[in-house]
């Protein structure tokens, strides 16, 4: 199984989730992040300046096995896409073992429902 | 004794006074509420900078422009507010009351043209409509204008009309020519629901708005001495509170039938659409036609909204066009129908009922064609708009430089 | 000189319902305040449609049951409030003042019975109490009732036991019968906190509440002209204040000293339970009474939370059975002792305290049935407690299809 | 006659004390927004139990002092208030309007020691400042002292400088011996911004304030009835709204000029400085003064915070020390400029001027070396800062032991 | 060294804690996330439909040492599951170092203190 | 490429932020968490006493390539550090492949720009 995780714009948020949907993620997890980089913009606060830019940026991710991996990049990549600097970012890592909680069933068959194949 | 009812209205006119005044934050709330976080700071400014704005240019110019009498269109000009106006209360309380009102019409535009509007237009905006745009029309229906000079005089009590409806069409015309936000509506054309970040805010907005309008609606008799006077506003204030009720719970009822699940945030619309409905005749009903008034107000603004929202495409973030625009015209109609002595339901025949289309004609035209050149001209020189990246990275942040929350 | 009597009556008894109307925001905060957000669409909803509900039906119906003279156990029906009340003010004063108020006792239920109760039998519940339940009592004390006509008179001048208590002990039965939330009690039964999601909205609420109680007390004089009605509204704002203010403290230190820690939102609770406590005798008691009253109802809210909470296991969230029901009694029983001119502390021996021992009992006997009739027929019709995926997911979603926060 | 007199002016202040009681609401939801969610629950806590201390002990003892006629610089003991001060009004209205004022002076110095100072350590300063501190400065203006007794006596309308320096000089000092936040200044000495957790929470307190300065300025004719006084309270109605919006405007136009963008923050304090700035001179100097004033005072704040800030480092997290010791002290002697009747721009001379640059020191003095006293006692005996973990993980865990979110 | 991550019910998060505990695992880290998957309840926002069933779910995390890799599974599979749809999931990953920032000690020393073995 | 996790005191962001950018780290994406360890701090809910002591920390993520590894944790681990209990851990694992969404790069250009190297 491999783990994906994805910074993208708020934005996107709906986009992205249909995107993935369509290709056959049937679940994701997200939260708010926020990102800070090189790039500043100006903020301040009661006349004092601060240079750190936070940006807002929605955290994804979502386990899936590895025969959907491509495809889910690809619906990731094309649906995020703005072609502005602060798009975002893809990761993908290694999971060696999952669990579905209510069941107990481990491995790939954690992450999709028998018989929905 | 003369004394003493000079000073019971002034009590009364003053505490209404900072009962309107108040309907400020509860504007600011509801609008910040019914918004995304991003957009939390900018909406929040807008709504203080339209009062501090108005406060000024009101009393420096609006105020002559409404009640002066020059002629039935304007009032003509009495710059900083030097002549005198009232004999029963002094011209100060007067204007503090008509200050806080006029700063109502100017605060409603703002929900509608939330999240995307620059702040520098806005604030052009919010000075021309209270030195102008809200005079004009307030001097034809309240300061001896020709609405008022009508064989059968133009109701508008408390201003369902002159203020709200006046706020509501600069909200259509700001909202329209300024267009939807980003991923309103879907490729499909379809509109998208973008929900507020607090409803604990927007619910306390309303709550605050409600108490405004006990000083809104009694407050504008302007007396309370004497027992005309006294049992005018108490049974302003029972309809006043019987129409918001009607709109909540009709709003509440006619979504809960319709889509099962009853939402606050239409419910909290409908109350507002209640208040703004009766202001008109709020004077000039009974508890029963108040009730009635509001009931359908509740379930007109639903409609309104969804008819903005899906049907012709207009994005009104916090559904001010709905409430304020049509609901305050509605109510104004209903003044034909429901004022217990000159309504047609009573007996009384059309005649009011042809005012009231007049009058309610006559404001949309005014408040329209003004705003649109207003926002023209804008659109064309400071910009209306805030860029792609401002709007979808938030107002906050390129407009202020500072994030409500952190 | 009648006219103006008549005038700063109004004047009084309009902000008065002005103030108490606010009130109904400072429950919503509170109750929002001290529950979690994923609720928080749902108690807001509440606390705004039981005052809807509440302001139509009370109008209707209820306040003819309450201030109707049929006899000394109802008032009998007086539909849409046709008939004249009072000669020192406009009746539709009285009724808007009786309506804010009747709201009050209906909506102090929401907070105990909250994040588990089903929408739509909240709202038969709400109606149910402002038509009949509290009438019913607040004609036997307010309305002419046999409470007032007992040799020496149930005295609860501003509705300790008429309206808090009342609105108290029907949470008790509420939260009783729905039984705790999921994960309150663990397995080995002892008590779980389950923090509510924002004590800044919780303390905006008792400010809130605060101020409202400043229309609460003082506004049940229903007047404000003469010297004596002046200074009558005057104790009453001191004695009100006070008795705040020694709750809060004694609550503060009450805490302080058994956990080490003082924390917020029980000094919260501590406020509204010395004000709770001294609206029975605010008018009557002195402002050294009224300190400690406050101070006393301040320590008995922590233990009384605490007993429901730990002893017998009935799940208040809000602390409303503890805050309105137990301290609403104990203040009116104080009256008995603390009144300066009937007390027992004053020398006037131990007949009031029978009358107010008589009141609080009867008035609570009537509540508890009542609300127990009521709630078991809720239960078994409507059905009371939604599900526990709904109650685990929270209700925002599942009963009103939109969350608070986004 | 003279019983309606009574009654009208008994109604007013009363009123007033209410609105100047919401005035606290305001301080907690200001500070509260402009600090971080970890320390909410603390800074909530010390706004309420300033209220509820500064309620009991001014009453007790500090009324006495500062409104007795034992002599010009105090006046004298009269334990829980028992002697007769007014005529033309309960003497307990006279007392609430005051506790709530006294209260207000007590509040403001909570913002600047926020975020670091402990609890107990906090509830001694606001005991000793309601009782003492601020009942002497007020006797000497207000209560027949030394300053009204002058040839031109001091003129400090409704506490520029009786009220709002005092808590301003109380807040600087208490700043001082504190020393900045953990983390304020880096290694090289330069000021970091510390955002506050919700501007949401500040813009609501600071429409409360305004509305509660309503009460305030006007409520401090201490008298509604007759012409005069109903014009004068109009006159202090208008002149106020007006500075506040003065205020708010050009410090929203001074940080744009200067910084580019105009942060809400900033113009919320520009607001605050106008009101604080106008409440000496509210009822002597006109409209268009009290504008000049207000604009004034808004450029003044931002200048002052940015000089404790940056300058000599005092660490004030909301501001207390500007906004109403240096706006306040400003505005108190721009009333010898300004003031219609006796001010130098009037043609009047600098003899009103003198006086009130006596006033605005002598109180000053007082207040400084007061509460140095009293914070190095503190300092001392109980400790005045928190711990550095209980800093860096919030006062909220560790001094309550609750969270304000969860 | 094992990454756990579990997304969890909210109402389970007392329980798991503690279950936790009861095996080992000193310290979890954990915040609030929100699920969206296939399944969805409808939403209303001021008329408009929008069917995102965004979920509220707890993500908690925590990094372990292989030894109490099994026994941690196990308490949270018993203790996080209602056995309703909904339940969650465990991800187990793979760390290939960790460092305790107040010691600067590396590797399995990172998460265990010395001594209370 | 290497995934960073640290979560340190919210006190100190301000410093970590800063020491890694002068390492060269360009991006690093933060949330709110909370920790919950033995260690307990008693708290009180209305009368009811509950003792997880849950602590307020900030979780920091970024990825770059391995030769920025070394001086990255350093730079953490001193800029984060108080030498007071509490410090937090710093996480470090594998991620198999990245993304630039703006751009679709992979690999590791999409944690840097060409050209600025
Ligand atoms: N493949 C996945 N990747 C990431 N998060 C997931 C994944 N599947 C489920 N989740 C998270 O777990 C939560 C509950 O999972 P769900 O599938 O509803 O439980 P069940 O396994 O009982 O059907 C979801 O809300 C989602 O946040
Ligand atoms: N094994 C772990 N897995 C995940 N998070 C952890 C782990 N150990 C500690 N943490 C997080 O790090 C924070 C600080 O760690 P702590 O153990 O208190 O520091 P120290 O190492 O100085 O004792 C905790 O609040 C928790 O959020
Ligand atoms: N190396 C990284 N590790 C973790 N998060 C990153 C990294 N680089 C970027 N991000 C996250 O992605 C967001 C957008 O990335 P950015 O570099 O601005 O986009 P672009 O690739 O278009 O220049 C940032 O706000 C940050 O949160």
């Amino acid at each position: 199984m491999k783990k994906v995780e994805a910074i993208i714009r708020k934005t996107k948020f709906d986009e992205v989730k249909e995107a993935l949907h369509d290709v056959g993620i049937e679940f994701i997890t997200f939260w708010d992040v926020r990102g800070v980089g090189k790039t500043t913009e100006k903020r301040l606060y009661r006349g004092v300046q601060y240079d750190t830019s936070t940006i807002e940026r929605m955290m994804i991710t979502f386990v899936c096995r590895e025969k959907y991996l491509d495809q889910a990049i690809k619906a990731l990549l094309e649906s995020a896409k703005t072609g502005e600097i602060g798009d975002g970012k893809i990761f993908v890592s290694e999971i060696s073992n999952g669990y579905r909680i209510r069941t107990g069933e481990q491995g790939d068959k954690s992450v999709y429902l028998k018989g929905e194949e | 004794m003369e004394e003493i009812i000079f000073s019971i209205n002034t009590l009364w006119v003053l505490i209404a006074s900072a009962l309107v005044f108040f309907m400020q934050a509860g504007f600011a709330l509801v609008e910040a509420g019914l918004t995304r976080s991003k957009n939390t700071a900018n909406i929040l400014m807008k709504n203080l900078m339209d009062y501090v704005i108005g406060s000024i240019v009101f009393w420096a110019i609006g105020f002559g422009i409404m009640f002066g009498t020059k002629n039935g269109f304007w009032g003509g000009l009495d710059l900083f507010t030097q002549h005198t106006y009232r004999t029963d209360m002094p011209d100060m309380a007067f204007l503090i009351f008509q200050t806080v009102f006029a700063a109502t019409a100017a605060t409603i535009v703002s929900g509608a043209m939330a999240e995307r509007t620059k702040f520098k237009a806005y604030l052009v905006y919010s000075a021309v409509i209270s030195l102008v745009i809200y005079p004009i029309s307030g001097h034809w229906a309240w300061g001896g204008g020709w609405l008022s000079q009508m064989t059968i005089p133009f109701h508008d009590f408390a201003g369902s009309t002159v203020v709200h409806s006046v706020g509501g069409w600069c909200a259509l015309v700001g909202a329209i020519i300024l267009g939807p936000r980003i991923g309103k509506y879907g490729k499909d054309g379809k509109a998208k629901a973008i929900p507020g970040h607090s409803l604990s805010l927007a619910t306390l907005g309303v709550f605050i708005l409600w108490i405004g309008w006990f000083g809104f609606n009694p407050g504008s008799q302007l007396a309370a001495s004497g027992t005309t006077n006294a049992t005018a506003i108490s049974l302003i204030f029972m309809t006043t509170n019987i129409a918001g009720a009607g709109g909540a719970l009709s709003a509440l009822l006619y979504m809960w039938i319709k889509y099962k699940k009853p939402p606050l945030s239409m419910t909290l619309n409908g109350a507002l659409a209640g208040l703004v409905a009766v202001t008109a005749g709020c004077d000039a009903v009974s508890p029963g036609g108040a009730l009635i008034i509001g009931l359908m107000a509740g379930i007109l603004v639903v409609l309104s909204v969804e008819f903005f929202d899906k049907v012709v495409k207009i994005d009104d973030p916090v559904g001010a066009i709905s409430v304020h625009g049509i609901c305050g015209s509605f109510g104004t109609l209903m003044v034909g129908f429901f004022s217990t002595s000159q309504g047609a339901l009573y007996g009384h025949g059309f005649g009011l009922l042809g005012s009231q289309v007049i009058g309610v004609l006559s404001v949309a035209a005014w408040a329209i064609a003004a705003s649109l050149i207003l926002f023209t001209i804008l659109k064309y020189t400071t910009g209306l708009r805030v860029t792609q990246r401002e709007e979808e990275e938030g107002l906050d942040i390129y407009e202020h430089g500072e994030s409500a929350y952190n």
